[in-house]
This record gives structure tokens, C-alpha cells and sequence, in this order.
């Protein structure tokens, strides 16, 4: 959760994830969009801001040898970077979607690190034209291993996930999902940011982000 | 310096308290205030059974203010106690416990459960929830129906009873007379402004409850005449909230007539808010030679 | 692209108008807003005689919104008739005169002269300014005297007469339909809300009135509400206002069913505030593909 | 009136004198007191403000030969250069009064204009210890010309302007203040900024914020 003044409008700080966490410093990579991050486009080096974190899980390191596959829609492929470094030796397969070319983000950091992204669309600029789930149906189709040697793990809008949901149930694939909801506290005490789960309403701050796939309930 | 402050029976050992819902059951806050601080910890709202509450999207943030429709969930009150009370009751604080009721019986019922346990020192009793059905909201708004649900507590319960007004009334302080005429020890002023936002280009409410309750800073001028107008209509001690984000605020409740004040929405601007309240109003007590707290409540100059 | 919205029988060419009080008598806007594009110019609030108001200081600003105290300070009728009218006649746009009375005589009478010029096209009646004595109040909040002052100005005015409720009530629903049952055009929704505001170091309150009306991006939520549960009761059309800042902001008070809205404490905000969400509208309605405004009002999905 | 930024808090625009109006720039000398006053502080060249203005009158300039007589209080000394520099020929005293010697300003460019300011502060850190009506009160008492060959102007806190009134009254001293009040459109719509003259309430933002000392009642 990060804040960047004291002004009262914007009031509450705003949701994040880490980018990336290097040795003295982490990063967020983030969409301008509304007031904060209006402001903190405005922001200089040595500037200060107000951050608490880090709150919730991550994705987890699945044990055994399934194959990643990641999954990022826009901006929500933001919390895939760090997890596609630490896992880059089970070789995964990295999905990238957005609205136009320029909102494909940091393929060239992916490459630095011998990942070749699949990239589609919405309107063709770069990669395939059309959905990234429309390309990920594609290969699941296609694909060559027995499929549950791959663990899916992906962040993005709304009818992304929801439409891996079906996929996930369609094809019996296994995999994780980090949600957004509108927070406030951010340490589970307000009860804002739930979402539907098989087993009732989890915060998203607290028991996710990052939710098995198949527990959520669109 | 002495800021400790009454609350009938009840002597908290300065004026700062947490309002229910925005500080959880008190844990979920514990790594950015030491809870032995504060004056009292009010928890989330409780029911006699758990309460799933209102589907998600349940807030919105509106210019200086936020607007929530969480709907009262709540673990209920049997798991409070085996669960969070044992950890809450490790601290040299106050353990004020929110709860409510969807008919008279259950609220007696509720604080008769609540009363039957140690470690509780005072109840506070919802009657101003804007996120339940319609229907519900006779509880805090029909004077009638308030001295009738508020006596029925009364009789049944030997703890501190502070009843938490509703601001979305025409007269708050012929609210508080009930109140403190079915023999409340408190009050607390206020609880939320119902409001409402929609999404202008899908056209839907930007809450799947449609309405919520709005807090935050937007709200303190209403919260505090409020405060003043229960001041100058009731001799029992009130606790003012409602858009409280600094020590300076806190002092204008306290001022306004307020004994003691809950910090609701700014612990989500600053996790570290109480503390820092009860830091800046004893900053505030040395510039001002102020040695006891109490000379501030109620001394409005006008 | 059709802007035209009706209140009652009265056409206005765009659903935007000034709030009364927050524009002068138009004249002293007119350097940065070309009048002849609003839909309606509202004046301040006018009594059958001139009127001092309160002293200073008359505002303060609090988090996203503002106090005031002004105390309906105006020229009186006559001299608006003879001074301010004319200058306004000018302009091609509809020309509602605010006014309010101390008695329910005062109010007829104050209605029955303005009737008699020409050039005025409606009539707001103001029952629900904060700023008054206690007891003056009852005109906004009690039902039976809302019922009974709108009847008695109904019956000696043929001018669209407009009502301008108070936020600060139980039900304003209820109150929406007190007015049309007591044969009101269109109701306007809301007044502000009663707040106040104290210096902590000198005890004092920020106002000299001591209380004032809350206006500004803080209390949009709840008059959003408000024109929703409006909306729901009755069937004349409804003026929306209460912190609208932007284009964006006057059409959600549309989809929660005004059919058209006022701009107040945004002037001051952007002095172009007015003219600046007419043109936000339309390029709102291209983008969206809306000919007609009358597409949007009312029109919340849920 | 001047804003900063698009944020809603502060919400108002603030009023500020002119300090200067220059061939292409106008200067204003502000204190930071407040919400906009720190944003300002931050603000960078070229970074943009919103501001309507010049609004309500000035400081009249008296035709005759009655010699000048500036005080400036605090911040209130902010719209007095300009008039001083208008004037300078008239051999204008100025009287400058602060709390301590920090808040005393611009006397290295009265200089340089040949105006060599009185000065006082109450806490004796620069010129004279005490408030700067005393020293005007002595002067007076002492003056050397007859009394109507001097007209005054001031600009300073409320009781500093007070004290003036009663000085003005027993020297029979004519003059004008400029006078402070809370504003919020500036352009005399909202009637926030009235104080209270012989002829009623007058608007500081439009019959203001110079009035003659004489018409104030406080
Ligand atoms: C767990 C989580 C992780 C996130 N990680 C990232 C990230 O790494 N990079 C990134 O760019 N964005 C991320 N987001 C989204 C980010 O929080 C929003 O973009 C941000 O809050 C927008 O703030 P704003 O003030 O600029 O926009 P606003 O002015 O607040 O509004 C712009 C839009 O953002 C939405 N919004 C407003 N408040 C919130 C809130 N508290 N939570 C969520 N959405 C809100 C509004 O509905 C509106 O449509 C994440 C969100 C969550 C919940
Ligand atoms: C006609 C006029 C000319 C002025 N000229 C100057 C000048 O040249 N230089 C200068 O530094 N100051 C000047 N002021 C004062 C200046 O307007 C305030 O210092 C400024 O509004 C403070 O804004 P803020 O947001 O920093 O402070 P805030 O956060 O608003 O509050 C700080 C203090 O300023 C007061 N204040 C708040 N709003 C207003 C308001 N709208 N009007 C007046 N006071 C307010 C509050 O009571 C509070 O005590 C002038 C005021 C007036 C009326
Ligand atoms: C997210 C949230 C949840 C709340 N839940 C409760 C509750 O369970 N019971 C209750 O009495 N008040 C509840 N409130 C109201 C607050 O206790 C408080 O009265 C109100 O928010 C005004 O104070 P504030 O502006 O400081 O937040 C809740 C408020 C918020 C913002
Ligand atoms: C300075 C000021 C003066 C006002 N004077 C009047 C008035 O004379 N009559 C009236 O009916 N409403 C008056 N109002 C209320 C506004 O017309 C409007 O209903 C209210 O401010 C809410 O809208 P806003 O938030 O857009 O300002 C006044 C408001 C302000 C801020
Ligand atoms: S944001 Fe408060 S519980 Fe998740
Ligand atoms: S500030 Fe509005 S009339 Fe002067």
C-alpha cells in the first residue's frame, strides 16, 4: 500500500505489487491512471514515499517438475517478472497480453533473461491479434506434453481470469491467480476487499493475492 | 500531564480509542501500534452468528472520504470470544466490543452473551449501520424504537453501554436524550453518512450494495456539530468521531464536548494513526500548558 | 446531439444552472462565463427585504468542501427587480430567482411580487438554509410546515416553482413528496449539510455564526444518495447539486435521476466551472454515443 | 486568488497581494502558512498556477503633497513595495514590524528604491524592540510637520490595523488599510469576505481589499 503525500485527496494509499526486489531498493511498475498515479508520475528521484508492505502472499514455487506457464493481461503483468526470474530454470512459458503494443511491458528484461515471451493484441500492434486467452486456448489444444505438467500462474483484468477459470476447468489445469479488489487497510481489518471463494469470502490483502485457480468464484 | 479520561464507570487512560470496523479485532494492527497505548480498542461489529456481509465491490474512495458497504461481517460472537478476545486481553487497554442485532431479542440476546465473559469492559451498541435492509434502520432513527432497544440492553447488562448514533437523522441530540434517557452510560456521534457513487460511463453504483456509509475527513464538520449539538442536549459522556486525522482534529472533538474520540478512516490513511494522535495531543498539552486533558472537553468559547 | 431538459413546463437549453448563492446575480460571473450558454442562471436567495447577514468570519474551508455562515445577506427583492433583473433579461438563457421568507406570509408575499415582473421564469423556494435561527428549520424539516408553505406559494404563483430540500432530515424522500404533494414543479436536491469547524488553540469556533452549510466535493456522495431516494418517490423532475465538479460528476447526478443539476461551490473552485462541464457533457455524449441527455437521466443500472 | 494544482485539497483558491507587476511576470511574496502555501514552496520555473486577477482595488494615490506614510505587518508588508515604488518620489517612511528579524522583508530593495525603512520586531532581533505602532506613536507624538501633511498606508495583521485606527483617530490622520479576509470566489458572488464599515458590510474582494482607514468598524 503506497501513498506519495499528505494531501487528503488522494486519501488512501493504493495497492501495488512488487516488481521486482533488488538489493537496497524494490520497484513498482504501475499505469497511470488516476489521481495517485498521476502524481507519482510527477515524482523525482529522492522523493519520498509512504509504503507498508510487503502484505499477502505471493506466488508460490510449485515442488516437482510441472512446467510454468505465466499468464500476464496489461499492467497485470506486473507481479509476473520477479516469479518468472526465480523460476526461469523450469523454462516457463510467458503469455503477454494488452489493449496495443505499447502496454506490452518489459519483454526485453524477459528476454535478458532467456524468456521469449508469446504476445498478443487486442488490436495486432504486436504479436497475435486478439486475446491472450484466445492464444493460450490455441496451445493448450496443441500442446505436446500431458498437460498436467504445467502449473499456470496469472494476473490481469477481470474477464482474463475469468475466462482462465474456464479454461482451467475446461482443459483440468492446475495453476494460481492474484486478484485486485479496492482496498483500504490492506492488513485485514477493514473487510473491503474480499472476493468470492468455494470456502467464502478470503481478503485479498491478507489470504491473496495470489489464489488457487479453481477456489474462486466468479 | 494527565489525560486519562471517564466514560461513565469506565476510566480510559487517555482519550483515544479505535472505531469499530476499521481496526479489525485489534491484531490486524499490531505492528504499527502498540495496542497497551491506546485509550481502548472497539472491535468490528458483531452478531450472534457470523455474518457473510455484503458481495464485493464494497468500497469506494469519494473526495476526502470513503464510502463502504461491508455489511456488518463478522465472525460472531462465540468465535470473538474463544479467538480474539484471549490475544486482545493481553494488553493493558480497554476492550470495548461493537455489536448489533436484527431484532430486539437478538441484541439482548448478543450482549447478554457478551456480559457472561471476562475481559469485556464495554459494549457499544450499533444502531446505525447504513449497509443493512431497509427496515433495520428504524433502530437508530425512530426515537421509539431506539429507547425500546436501548432499555432492553440496559436491563440486561452490567457493563459500561454506549450507544452509537446515527448521523443520518434530523435531530441528533434528541437521539442522544433517548438514549441516555434508556440509560446509556455513552454515546458514540457518529457513525457513517449513507451515501452513494456511481460509475458514470456503465452507469452502475460503484458498490454492489448500491449504498454505503461515507467516512473520512469530508465528514468531520458534520461529526463535530454533532458532537456540540449531543453536547449541549445530554449529561453523559460522548465520543466523537468522524473524520478525525490528526491531533489537532481529535482536540476540536474533545472541545466540541466529546470525553473521548475513535480514530476510524484514518488508520487506513496512517496505520500508525492512534498513536500518533495521542503523541500530537500531548505535543499539543505542553505548547498550550495543558496539564490535564479535561480541561479541554466541552469548553467551546461562543 | 439534443441538450434540452424540462422542468416541468419551463425548457431549459442544457440541464446546467448556477446554485443559488454561489453566483451572484450573474453579473459578477459573466467575465469568465458566456451566461447565454447555461441552461439557467439561479441568483442568490432574495427576502422581501434587504438583509445584512451574519458577521464574519462567514466561511472556512474543510477537506474537499467548505463552511459557510453568509446568512442569506441580499438586496431584497425590489432592489433585485429594479437593479439586477434587468442585466439578466439580456441574456438568452431561464432566469430562476432563489428567495426565502421569515413566516409563511413573508414567503407568499416575497413570491407574489416576484410573479408580478417579467423576465423570471421560475421560482426556487428555499426552505433548508443552515444559517438561520433555530426554529426556522421547521419550514425544511417538518413535514407539515414544508406541506403547508409550499401550498399556500403554490396557490399565488403560476411560475414553475422549484423547492430546494434539506439534507439535513430522516427521509428526504419524504420530504420530496411533501413538496409535490403541496404542487411543486421540481424539487432541488440538496441544500448543504449543517457542519462546523473549531481553532483547537484558541477554543473558538471558525465561524462567528458558530455553524454553517457544508458544501463541495466532501458531501457529493450524499447528495448522490439523496437524488437517488429522490428519484424513487416522486414524479416531478429533480435539480441535483451538492459538490459537482466536473462534467463527470453532473452526469452521475443525471443516471441517479436529476434532470438537471446545479453548479455551486465549483464556481469559486474554477470560476469557467459551469461552462466548462456543458462542454465536458458533450464531448461525454460524442464519446459515448449519446444524442439525447434525456438518455441518461434516471438511468442507474442495478 | 491563485491555485496550484488540480487536487481537491485544498479545494479553494487563496488570495495573495501583488508584490510586483513586472514588464512580463508578476510577482507575489507569499509566507508559507498553510496547505497551499507548502505546495508552493515546492513548485519549480516554469511550473504552472491558476490564477484570476488583478482583482478589487489598490492603494489610490493621493494627489497633493502629503508625505506618505507606509506599515507594513508581517506579510502585510507584501503590497506596500509596489505602492512605495510608485510613490518614492514623494519621500514615503516606511514602517516595517515583524515578530522577529527573519520576517522582516525586501529592505535591501527599499534601498536600493532610497527608502530607508523604519524598523521594529517583538523580539528586538532587528531595529527597535516592540511592536511597530509604538514606534509610529512616538513618531507622531514627536512629528515635526503639522499632522494632515501626512496620509498613511498599512497593510498588516488585524490588531496591528486596529491600533493604527486608534491612532489615526487621535492624530486625526487620514489614510487606508488594506484588509484580510477569508475569500472563496473573489470576484464578489459568494459574499464571504464582508467586514463591517460605517455603510454596512462591504466586500474585501470587490469594494476592497483597500478601504479608508475611517469607513472600518471593528
Ligand atoms: C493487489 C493489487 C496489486 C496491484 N498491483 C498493481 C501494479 O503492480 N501496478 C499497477 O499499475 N497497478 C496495480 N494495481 C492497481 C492499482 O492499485 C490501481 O491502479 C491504483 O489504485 C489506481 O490509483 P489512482 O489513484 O491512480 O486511480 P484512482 O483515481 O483511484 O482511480 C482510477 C481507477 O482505479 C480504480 N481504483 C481506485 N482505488 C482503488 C483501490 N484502492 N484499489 C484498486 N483499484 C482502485 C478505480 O476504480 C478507478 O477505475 C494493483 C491492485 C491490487 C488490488
Ligand atoms: C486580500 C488578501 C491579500 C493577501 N495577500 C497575501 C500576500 O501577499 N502574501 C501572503 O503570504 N499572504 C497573503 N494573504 C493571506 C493568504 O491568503 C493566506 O496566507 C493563504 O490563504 C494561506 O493558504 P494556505 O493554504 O497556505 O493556508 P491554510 O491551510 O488555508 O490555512 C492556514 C491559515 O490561513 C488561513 N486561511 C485559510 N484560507 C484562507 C483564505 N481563503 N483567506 C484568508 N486566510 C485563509 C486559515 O485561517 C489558517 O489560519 C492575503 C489575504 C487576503 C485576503
Ligand atoms: C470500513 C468500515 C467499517 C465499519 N464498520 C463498523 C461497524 O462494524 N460497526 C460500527 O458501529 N461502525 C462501523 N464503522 C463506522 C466507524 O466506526 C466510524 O463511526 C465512522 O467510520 C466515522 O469515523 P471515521 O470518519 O473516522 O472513519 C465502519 C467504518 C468503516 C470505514
Ligand atoms: C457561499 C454559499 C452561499 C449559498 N447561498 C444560498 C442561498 O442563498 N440560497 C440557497 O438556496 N442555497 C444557497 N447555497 C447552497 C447552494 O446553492 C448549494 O445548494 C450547495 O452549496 C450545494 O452545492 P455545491 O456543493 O455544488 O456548492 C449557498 C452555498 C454557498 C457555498
Ligand atoms: S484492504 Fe482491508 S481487509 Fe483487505
Ligand atoms: S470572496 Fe466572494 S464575495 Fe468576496
Amino acid at each position: 500500500m503506497l501513498s506519495a503525500d499528505n494531501s487528503l485527496d488522494p486519501l488512501l494509499k493504493r495497492p501495488f505489487s512488487l516488481f521486482r526486489w533488488l538489493d537496497k531498493d524494490i520497484q513498482i511498475l504501475y499505469r497511470v491512471v488516476g489521481k495517485l498515479t498521476n502524481i507519482l508520475k510527477d515524482k523525482k528521484p529522492d522523493d519520498i514515499l509512504e509504503i507498508i508492505g510487503p502484505l499477502g502472499n505471493g506466488f508460490p514455487v510449485i515442488k516437482g517438475k510441472a512446467r510454468p506457464i505465466l499468464i500476464g493481461g496489461g499492467i497485470g503483468s506486473a507481479p509476473l517478472f520477479s516469479l518468472a526470474e526465480t523460476i526461469k530454470h523450469k523454462k516457463p512459458i510467458f503469455f503477454i497480453g494488452a489493449k496495443t503494443k505499447k502496454e506490452i511491458l518489459y519483454t526485453y528484461a524477459l528476454k535478458s533473461i532467456g524468456i521469449n515471451p508469446i504476445i498478443s493484441t487486442d488490436d495486432g500492434t504486436l504479436g497475435q491479434k486478439g486475446v491472450i486467452t484466445n492464444v493460450l486456448r490455441e496451445f493448450l489444444t496443441h500442446h505436446s506434453s500431458p498437460i498436467t505438467d504445467y502449473c499456470i500462474y496469472a494476473c490481469g483484468p477481470r474477464p482474463m481470469l475469468k475466462e482462465l477459470t474456464l479454461l482451467s476447468e475446461k482443459f483440468n489445469l492446475k495453476g494460481y491467480i492474484a486478484l485486485e479488489e479496492n482496498m483500504a487497510c490492506g492488513v485485514g481489518a477493514c473487510l473491503s476487499c474480499v472476493v468470492n471463494t468455494k470456502n467464502g469470502f478470503k481478503r485479498v490483502c491478507k489470504e491473496g493475492p495470489v489464489f488457487p485457480i479453481e477456489e474462486i468464484v466468479w | 500531564m494527565n489525560l486519562s479520561v471517564n466514560l461513565g464507570k469506565l476510566k480510559l487512560k487517555n482519550p483515544v480509542m479505535t472505531a469499530s470496523g476499521t481496526f479489525g479485532y485489534g491484531a490486524e494492527y499490531s505492528e504499527f501500534v502498540n495496542l497497551n497505548n491506546l485509550g481502548a480498542v472497539v472491535v468490528k461489529g458483531l452478531s450472534l452468528n457470523p455474518m457473510a456481509g455484503n458481495p464485493p465491490p464494497r468500497i469506494y474512495e469519494t473526495p476526502c472520504g470513503m464510502l463502504n458497504s461491508i455489511g456488518l461481517q463478522n465472525i460472531g460472537v462465540e468465535a470473538f470470544i474463544k479467538e480474539k478476545l484471549p490475544y486482545l486481553k493481553q494488553f493493558d487497554t480497554k476492550i470495548i466490543v461493537n455489536f448489533f442485532g436484527d431484532s430486539i431479542k437478538e441484541y439482548v440476546k448478543t450482549a447478554e452473551r457478551l456480559s457472561s465473559v471476562n475481559g469485556i469492559h464495554a459494549l457499544e451498541m450499533n444502531i446505525s449501520c447504513p449497509n443493512k435492509q431497509a427496515g433495520w434502520s428504524i433502530f437508530g432513527t425512530d426515537p421509539k424504537v431506539t429507547f425500546k432497544v436501548v432499555s432492553a440492553v440496559r436491563k440486561i447488562t452490567d457493563l459500561t453501554l454506549i450507544v452509537k448514533l446515527s448521523p443520518n437523522v434530523t435531530d441528533i441530540a434528541l437521539m442522544a436524550k433517548v438514549a441516555e434517557d434508556a440509560g446509556a452510560d455513552a454515546v458514540s456521534v457518529i457513525n457513517t453518512l449513507t451515501g452513494m457513487a456511481i460509475n458514470a460511463k456503465t452507469r452502475q453504483p460503484r458498490l454492489a450494495n448500491i449504498i454505503g456509509g461515507l467516512s473520512g475527513p469530508a465528514i468531520k464538520p458534520i461529526a463535530l456539530r454533532m458532537v456540540w449539538e449531543c453536547h449541549k442536549a445530554v449529561r453523559i459522556p460522548i465520543i466523537g468521531m468522524g473524520g478525525i486525522i490528526s491531533a489537532e482534529d481529535a482536540i476540536e472533538f474533545l472541545i466540541a464536548g466529546s470525553s473521548a474520540v475513535a480514530i476510524g478512516t484514518a488508520n487506513f490513511v496512517n496505520p500508525k494513526a492512534a498513536q500518533d494522535i495521542i503523541d500530537g495531543m500531548k505535543l499539543f498539552m505542553i505548547e498550550e500548558h495543558i496539564s490535564n486533558v479535561k480541561e479541554l472537553i466541552g469548553r467551546l468559547k461562543c
